[in-house]
C-alpha cells in the first residue's frame, strides 16, 4: 500500500454465524482524507468502524492500516468510559495507557475546549448524554490520533453542540484522517473527501 | 449367566449402544440435511438464472 | 480441494475389520485372567476407551491451538468435534469403569481409582465447555474463547491427575492400587488390537461428525445467500 | 517493561478506586465468608474432626472468591470501557494482570476476616496452612480473572462462571486442604506453586484471545 494512503480495504466481509453483515467493501483513504459512511440502521456501519479500529476482525477480505493502535482515536455508540470514575480520572487512566506526554496539561486543555472543565470532578454517571459524548471525544483526541473514527457523533448533541463539533471536524481534518458514520452527511460536506453508502445487506 | 458374565456383557453392551446412538444421531442429521438441501434446490430454481436477469 | 487424507470409506471398513478382529482376540484368543476371572475382559474395552478419550481431548486442544495461532476458521469445528467426541468417550470410560469396579470390588464408585476420579473431573470440565460454547454468539469471539478453554482442559489433565493422586494420600491412607494384571502375550496382543480398533473407530467417527457439521455450516451460508 | 508494570498498576488502582467508591463487592465478600463459616458450624455434626473443618474453610474461600469474580468485569462492561482498554496500545495481558491483582486484594481482605474467625470457630491454622491459602489465592485469582472474562462475553454469565471455574479450582482445593492437614505439607505447597506457575502463564498468554476478535 503506497504511503499516500492511511487505509486500504479490499473485499471486506464480516459474518456473524451465517449472517453476512458486510460484504465486498472496498475503498482507499488518503493520508489526510475524510471518509463519510452512510446507510440505514443495520447496514453494518458500526461493524465496519469496529473493523477499522481493530475491535473486530474481517471474516474475509484484507484491511491495511498505516497507523498503529496507539494513534487511532475511536468514538463509538458506547462512550467507552468508566461510569463511576470522574471525567478527570477517566482521561487520566486512558492518558497513562496511551502514554500521552504532559498528560495533565493536555487533559485540562481538552476539557476546557469542550466545556467540561467545570464538571471535571463529577462522575460520568452524572453526565448528560451530550456531556458524555463530548468527554468520549476528549478521550479519543487525548493522544493526538492520526486516524479518528467517529460513529454517529452528532446523534447525542443539541444544536450548538453539533455546531461546535462541525467546527472541530474542520480543524481536525487538517491534522488527521477521519472516518465518520452518520445519518446527516450534509453536515460533513465541507470535510468529506471520500463517501461510502452501505445498503441493507 | 454368572454375575461376571453379566458385567462383561453390560460393559460391551454399553459401548455398542453408545456407538449406535451416535450413529442414530448422525442419521437424523443426515435426513435433516437432505431435506434442507432439497429446499435450497427449490430456492435456487425459483431464482432467475443470472444470465437472463441481465436483459429481463 | 483434493483431500489428501485417506478416504473415509477405507478407514471405515478398516475400523470394522479391526473391531471384529479385536472381538475375536479378546473373547477367543486371550486366556481368562487367573485371579479376576472373566470380568477382567472389561479391561480390554475400558482402558482403550479412556486412552481414546485423552487422544480426542488432545486433538481438540491441538486444533484449538492452530485456530489461535493461524486464525484458520476451519479449526473451530474440528476442535469442537474433537472435544465432543472426547466427552462421549469420557462418559463411556466412567460407565465401563463403574461396571468394572462393581465386578471387581462390588461397589459402583470408588474414589481410590485415580483414573475414574480424573474422568469425573474432566467430565465436569468439558460439560462446561459446551455450556460456554452455546451461550456466546456465533462468531470469532466464540471460536477464540472455546479454543482457549479447550487448551486449559489439556493443561488440567496432568495437573488434576497429580492432584487426585495427592488427594488419595489423605482421603484413603490405604491406597487401593491395582497394578496392571500380569498380561500374557495373547492378552497384551488382544489389548493392542482392541486399542488400535477403538482409536481408529474414534477417528472415523470424528471425520463423519466433522463432515456433518461442515455441511450444516455450508448449508446455512447457502440458505442465507439464496434468500430473496 | 516498566511501562507494562505502570499500566498494570494504573488498572489495578482503578479497580480499587471503583470498589472503595461503590463498596458493593468487598463488604459482600466479608459478610458472605463469615456467614458461610457460621452455617458450616451448624452443618458439621458435633463430633466432626478438625479435618472436616479445614475442608469447609476451602469451600468457603472458593465460593467467596466466586462472589468477587462474578463482579470482576462489571465496570468494564458498563459503557463499553473494556473496548477502551483493548484499543489502548499497551499489551492486553496487562488488563488481565491488573484485574488479577485487584481481585487478589479483595480476596486477601476477605481472608483477613475469614481466617481469624476460622481459628476462633473451628481449629488452629499453622504456617503451612497459611502458605496454602496464599498460594491457592494466587491461583484462584489468576485463573478466575480469565474465566470470568470468558463468562462476561456470554449470556447467563452468573450461572456460567461457577461451572467454568469449579473444575479448575479442584486442584487448588486439594493443595490447600493438603497443606492444612497433611503431616508432610511440603509436597502440597509445591503442587500449589506448580499449579500457579502453569495456569498463571497460560492465563497471561491466553487473555489476549479472550478479549479480541
Amino acid at each position: 500500500m503506497d504511503d499516500a494512503l492511511v487505509l486500504r480495504a479490499s473485499g471486506l466481509e464480516r459474518r456473524y454465524g451465517s449472517r453476512a453483515v458486510l460484504r465486498g467493501i472496498s475503498f482507499d483513504l488518503p493520508r489526510l482524507g475524510a471518509l463519510v459512511v452512510t446507510g440505514p440502521n443495520g447496514s453494518g456501519k458500526t461493524t465496519l468502524l469496529r473493523l477499522l479500529v481493530g475491535l473486530a476482525a474481517p471474516t474475509r477480505g484484507t484491511l491495511e492500516i498505516a497507523v498503529d493502535r496507539g494513534r487511532v482515536g475511536y468514538v463509538g455508540h458506547e462512550p467507552i468510559l468508566y461510569r463511576e470514575l470522574t471525567a478527570l480520572e477517566n482521561l487520566d487512566l486512558f492518558g497513562r495507557l496511551y502514554r500521552v506526554p504532559e498528560r495533565r496539561e493536555r487533559i485540562g486543555m481538552l476539557l476546557e475546549r469542550y466545556g467540561l472543565w467545570d464538571a471535571r470532578a463529577e462522575r460520568v454517571s452524572a453526565f448528560s448524554r451530550g456531556m458524555t459524548q463530548r468527554l468520549a471525544l476528549c478521550r479519543a483526541l487525548l493522544h493526538e490520533p492520526a486516524l479518528l473514527v467517529l460513529d454517529e457523533p452528532h446523534s447525542a448533541l443539541d444544536e450548538d453542540g453539533a455546531v461546535l463539533l462541525d467546527g472541530e471536524l474542520v480543524s481536525l481534518a487538517e491534522t488527521c484522517a477521519l472516518v465518520v458514520a452518520t445519518h446527516t452527511p450534509e453536515r460533513l460536506d465541507g470535510v468529506a473527501t471520500t463517501r461510502l453508502a452501505l445498503g441493507r445487506s | 449367566m454368572s454375575s461376571a458374565d453379566q458385567y462383561v456383557a453390560a460393559a460391551y453392551g454399553v459401548f455398542v449402544v453408545v456407538v449406535l446412538v451416535w450413529v442414530a444421531v448422525l442419521a437424523a442429521k443426515l435426513s435433516r440435511l437432505e431435506r434442507e438441501t432439497g429446499e435450497l434446490v427449490q430456492l435456487a430454481r425459483a431464482r432467475p438464472v443470472a444470465g437472463e436477469q441481465a436483459d429481463g | 480441494m483434493s483431500n489428501t487424507k485417506p478416504s473415509l470409506t477405507v478407514l471405515a471398513w478398516g475400523a470394522v475389520a479391526l473391531v471384529a478382529l479385536a472381538a475375536v482376540m479378546i473373547f477367543v484368543v486371550a486366556p481368562e485372567d487367573a485371579d479376576q476371572g472373566f470380568s477382567q475382559k472389561i479391561f480390554y474395552v475400558h482402558v482403550p476407551i479412556a486412552l481414546t478419550a485423552y487422544a480426542c481431548f488432545g486433538l481438540g486442544a491441538w486444533k484449538a491451538f492452530r485456530l489461535l495461532a493461524t486464525r484458520g476458521e476451519r479449526y473451530d469445528l474440528e476442535s469442537y468435534t474433537g472435544v465432543h467426541l472426547g466427552t462421549i468417550f469420557g462418559v463411556l470410560t466412567l460407565v465401563t469403569g463403574a461396571i468394572w469396579a462393581k465386578a471387581s470390588w462390588g461397589v459402583w464408585w470408588t474414589w481410590s481409582s485415580n483414573q475414574l476420579v480424573l474422568f469425573l473431573v474432566l467430565f465436569l470440565f468439558y460439560c462446561a465447555y459446551f455450556m460456554l460454547r452455546f451461550s456466546v454468539e456465533p462468531g470469532p469471539r466464540r471460536e477464540r474463547i472455546s479454543a482457549v478453554y479447550a487448551l486449559f482442559g489439556v493443561a488440567l489433565i496432568p495437573v488434576s491427575f497429580f492432584a487426585i493422586r495427592l488427594a488419595n494420600d489423605f482421603i484413603h491412607p490405604t491406597v487401593f492400587t491395582r497394578e496392571g494384571p500380569q498380561m500374557t502375550g495373547e492378552m497384551f496382543a488382544a489389548f493392542c488390537v482392541s486399542w488400535a480398533s477403538i482409536t481408529l473407530l474414534a477417528y472415523v467417527m470424528y471425520r463423519v461428525e466433522l463432515a456433518g457439521k461442515r455441511t450444516d455450516a455450508n448449508l446455512r451460508e447457502l440458505r442465507e445467500a439464496l434468500q430473496p | 517493561m516498566s511501562a507494562y508494570l505502570a499500566d498494570v498498576a494504573a488498572l489495578a488502582r482503578k479497580d480499587l478506586k471503583l470498589e472503595l467508591r461503590a463498596r458493593d463487592t468487598l463488604p459482600a465478600m466479608l459478610l458472605f465468608v463469615l456467614s458461610t463459616l457460621v452455617v458450616f458450624h451448624f452443618a458439621l455434626p458435633a463430633d466432626a474432626g478438625e479435618d472436616a473443618a479445614y475442608g469447609l474453610l476451602w469451600v468457603a474461600l472458593v465460593f467467596t472468591a466466586l462472589l468477587g469474580l462474578a463482579r470482576a468485569w462489571v465496570a468494564e462492561r458498563e459503557a463499553g470501557a473494556l473496548d477502551g482498554l483493548v484499543l489502548a496500545p499497551s499489551d492486553r495481558s496487562a488488563i488481565w494482570l491488573g484485574k488479577t491483582l485487584a481481585t487478589l486484594a479483595f480476596l486477601a481482605a476477605a481472608e483477613l476476616v475469614a481466617l481469624p474467625a476460622f481459628v476462633v470457630f473451628f481449629a488452629p491454622l499453622d504456617a503451612s496452612a497459611l502458605g496454602g491459602v496464599v498460594l491457592a489465592s494466587i491461583g484462584i485469582c489468576a485463573v478466575g480473572s480469565l474465566v470470568s472474562a470468558m463468562a462476561a462475553a456470554a449470556r447467563g454469565r452468573e450461572v456460567l462462571l461457577p461451572l467454568l471455574f469449579l473444575p479448575l479450582a479442584i486442584p487448588l482445593v486439594v493443595g490447600g486442604v493438603g497443606a492444612s492437614i497433611s503431616p508432610d505439607p511440603g509436597t502440597y505447597l509445591a503442587f500449589l506453586g506448580l499449579y500457579d506457575a502453569v495456569f498463571a502463564i497460560l492465563s497471561w498468554a491466553a487473555f489476549e484471545y479472550v478479549v479480541t476478535e
